[in-house]
């Protein structure tokens, strides 16, 4: 965290203090939400979510040019459509090993685990994407919402 | 009349949402701000939301979490789990609701700077203009 | 790619191509023609196997994630969406074609934003088409629902505010859809459409039942824009951009008639819907008034493109009437319209984007003269004006022959003046324009001066589309009978 | 125009109170939405998928294709708000 504090002189210091230390918890807690989906409430979308929310609050506290430095705007167009690519890339892998579409267990040609495990983890892998989608979608659509589809300088 | 009662506290559930859709309803189509017509719209989508999964309720049923083990050994009835259908439909639903609420935001941002003012009555005004 | 999987291959690469136009178009702009048009061309071959596989084999029935129908979510290939695969993939090769052109001159810099809401639209459309669950259809209505808003309200000045009001409108009609899905979910506990129409019939809930149909076809009347709830359309096609018109104008409202179609006959039985005679006799009245309202609304028009909307509006009229009157000539009517129309919106939109790339506006003034300086464009639309009137060779003639016998059938003569009445008022409206585009002098007019006299042709990238639709609206009026008998026959249940 | 909105919210809301005539009671066990496919669900999802939540279940596997298109529903949303409001700076 280089010089934050100056350049946003006005800013209030105990909201970016606190901002700064919750961040990194908030993005650990999104991140076991996403992973966790499978044997408590949660999954891909509420993890992306919450994973999203973490780089709003950024750009709520610091200003739209800090989260653009944790999250470049190419890198937010990578991961757009990374995630609905991961989603449908392992549909059409099912559908390319023989199997129905989104059939998570004609993939155990590829490696052996068992159909069954192979639909758990197949599920898996789908709210992994669908996690990476939501949260660079949340992220585009603050920025642009809040700065008019400039994206340099939110509210 | 009492049979009108019953079958109201039978199912006052649905009275609720229905009340609540009809608020959404009317803001969307009764109202003039553009800002009105949305929120109506986010009303009127909460209220789907809460009906559908009210249908998936059962009376003694928990959370649609069963314990993994005892399930594979076969010890799963389902009286003892809420019906986990409608808690899928509406993942997609409230999905559905903010993506529609996002873009109309932003051609609400566009029709701002394009006029001036989100008012129906003022825009129509500088249309004729 | 084992064979089963190709009717989804046909919706997937469409849907990776606008992935992959959003990642390389953002740097280079002319990675975006060949994505558009090798995608659509793949699901153009695609479609057209899964159609001679369907004649050959019969209805396919397909579980996605290879569960068990009710349980999973089943995808359903009989003829009807075969055809309906056939005609979005052919309409959205020929209109992209133009919209290539039409989006690099009105939206430069975001042609790559625009052409992958493009695509996701023609995803979702092949997604309607197939899918055999109920809500499924909710998801994929929303998906062509928000590309839709997105891509008008990407247009200049007033776009915005109609593409609001379509949002609106769009909203109700979904929801509206959805609750009719929810109450069917309290009945029969169950989503699969083959499944609701089993279990339908056998509940005694008829006040439910009715409730839930009335719903879900308010919803899909907001959503295809049937007379009274029609207010959004005309501002919204209008004021697109030319690209986004071209492609949304013949299939939207098309492919929501379809999806009537789909659930009167295959959710609910039409047993169930046409049981009380009065509900179909008051909504072949509505669909006689949207006929003749539409038709006379378009003659106060000053502009080319809003009347072709007005059009449009008059043209569900004549398909939900063909529906709703219940009987086999009927239904074979609307079926048959819903491609024609399909074919006869596209060429005239084609012809429209095609005068708006060369002179910026169709104001009925700026089409003065306009033969001898477009002479192929206007030639197209001469023909396409005679498929709308209803000129034998043509494929209207045909569809609207077929409506007019399923009117005297049923009886309904009201629906049968109506269609006289709207297919005269179409011959004023575009004898109108062929007389002012041949005969018209060139007095000049303010922004006339610009336009000079000798051939100003569209360039051959739109030009070739036209053409291409106009033949293929004589090859589909002739091919009328093979169409029906091995496509649209087998869609007639027993006893209707 | 206000007044013809109000009536027809006032219609709609009635027709579909009217309609709740023949649904089973609120939390009713046996109501068809609760024992025609939910049960199978609760039983068969965590022996055919090892995954204990059934929402997570039933959402990813045997309606993935639901969700398929929830992922590009979001998607869209993100790229309409991008084209309907994207500006270089200088605009």
């Amino acid at each position: 965290m280089r010089d934050i504090y100056e350049h946003t002189a006005g800013e209030d210091l105990i909201i970016k203090t606190s901002v700064r230390l919750m961040v990194p918890f908030i993005q650990v807690f999104g991140l076991y939400v996403i992973i966790h989906g499978h044997y408590s409430p949660g999954g891909g979308f509420q993890g992306g979510v919450i994973l999203g929310a973490s780089f709003i609050l950024l750009a709520l506290a610091f200003g739209m040019k800090t989260s653009q430095e944790y999250m470049t705007v190419s890198v937010n167009a990578v991961l757009n459509n990374l995630g609905p690519a991961i989603f449908i890339g392992v549909g059409v892998l099912c559908a390319l090993f023989g199997g129905l579409f989104l059939d998570y267990s004609a993939l155990d040609k590829l490696i052996p685990l068992g159909p069954v495990e192979w639909r758990s983890f197949g599920i898996f892998l789908i709210e992994v994407g669908v996690g990476v989608a939501v949260m660079s979608i949340m992220v585009l659509l603050y920025w642009n919402l809040s700065s008019g589809g400039a994206m340099d300088e939110g509210l | 009349m009492e049979t009108i009662i019953g079958e109201i506290v039978a199912k006052y559930n649905y009275w609720i949402y229905v009340v609540l859709m009809m608020i959404g309803f009317y803001a969307m189509i009764g109202k003039r701000n553009l800002v009105k017509k949305l929120i109506g719209m986010n009303i009127f989508q909460t209220s789907i939301i809460l009906f559908f999964v009210s249908t998936g309720v059962k009376k003694g049923g928990g959370i649609p979490i069963v314990d993994k083990y005892q399930a594979l050994a076969g010890h799963v009835e389902a009286a003892s789990t809420v019906n986990p259908l409608p808690h899928v439909l509406m993942l997609t639903a409230i999905v559905v609701g903010v993506s529609v609420t996002g873009v109309a935001l932003a051609v609400l941002q566009r029709i701002y700077k394009e006029y001036g003012t989100l008012e129906e009555d003022e825009i129509l005004e500088k249309l004729q203009r | 790619m084992n064979a089963t999987n190709l009717h989804l291959f046909v919706l997937i690469v469409p849907l990776l191509a606008a992935l992959a136009i959003n990642l390389l178009g953002r740097r280079s702009r002319q990675w975006i023609a060949p994505l558009v048009l090798g995608s659509l061309a793949f699901s153009v071959f695609g479609s057209i196997i899964m159609m001679a596989r369907v004649i050959e084999h019969g209805t396919l029935r397909y579980t996605v994630g290879n569960w068990q129908p009710p349980y999973g979510i089943e995808l359903v290939v009989d003829p009807l969406s075969a055809l309906m695969m056939v005609l979005i993939s052919v309409v959205a090769l020929l209109a992209s074609f133009s919209s290539l052109k039409s989006v690099e001159q009105e939206l430069p810099g975001r042609e790559h934003f625009f052409f992958t809401l493009y695509m996701i639209l023609i995803a979702g459309l092949f997604g309607l088409v197939l899918t055999g669950d109920a809500f499924n259809l909710y998801v994929l209505l929303e998906i062509t629902s928000i590309t839709t808003y997105g891509l008008i309200a990407m247009g200049k000045g007033r776009a915005a505010l109609s593409s609001f009001n379509y949002i609106i409108m769009g909203s109700i009609g979904a929801c509206f859809y959805l609750l009719g899905i929810g109450y069917i979910y309290i009945l029969t506990g169950t989503l699969n459409m083959a499944d609701i129409a089993r279990i339908l019939p056998t509940l005694n809930a008829p006040v439910a039942t009715a409730t839930a149909i009335a719903f879900v076809l308010v919803g899909l009347w907001v959503k295809m824009a049937f007379f009274p709830l029609h207010s959004w359309l005309p501002n919204a096609y209008s004021q697109a951009p030319t690209g986004a018109g071209t492609m949304v104008a013949p299939l939207m409202t098309k492919v929501t008639v379809y999806l009537m179609v789909r659930v009167i006959f295959t959710m609910y039985t039409p047993a169930l819907v046409f049981t009380h005679e009065w509900i179909a006799q008051g909504v072949v009245w509505a669909a006689s008034v949207a006929i003749i309202c539409g038709s006379v609304l378009a003659l106060g028009q000053k502009d080319l493109r809003r009347m072709l909307t007005y059009i449009i509006v008059a043209e569900v009229g004549y398909m939900v009437g063909g529906i709703f009157l219940a009987n086999a000539n009927g239904l074979t009517g609307s079926i048959l319209h819903i491609v024609n129309d399909a074919l006869m919106t596209l060429c005239l939109f084609l012809v429209v984007a095609a005068i708006i790339y060369r002179q910026g506006s169709v104001s009925l003034v700026s089409l003065q003269g306009i033969f001898r300086r477009m002479p192929i464009t206007m030639a197209a639309f001469t023909l396409g004006a005679f498929a709308m009137i209803g000129v034998p060779p043509t494929c209207g003639f045909f569809s609207k022959w077929y409506l007019i016998l399923g009117g005297i059938d049923g009886g309904h003569w009201e629906f049968v003046i109506a269609l006289v009445v709207s297919s005269l008022i179409n011959a004023v409206l575009f004898f109108r324009i062929i007389e002012l585009g041949y005969f018209g002098s060139l007095q000049d007019v303010d922004h006339q001066e610009h336009i000079i006299a000798e051939r100003h042709e569209a360039p051959w990238w739109m030009l070739s589309p036209l053409v291409l639709t106009a033949i293929i609206l004589i090859v589909v009026g002739l091919s009328t009978g093979p169409l029906v008998n091995n496509v649209i026959r087998l869609m007639i249940p027993v006893g209707f | 125009m206000k007044s013809l909105a109000l009536l027809a919210t006032l219609v709609t809301g009635a027709l579909l109170l009217y309609g709740t005539k023949d649904f089973p009671a609120w939390g009713d066990p046996q109501a068809p939405a609760s024992t025609y496919l939910s049960p199978v669900y609760i039983e068969k999802a965590v022996e055919q998928t090892h995954v204990p939540n059934i929402v997570t279940a039933v959402l990813g596997d045997y309606r993935g294709y639901d969700t398929m298109f929830e992922t590009v529903v979001i998607y869209c949303a993100g790229m309409a708000v991008l084209s309907v409001l994207w500006r270089k700076k200088e605009e």
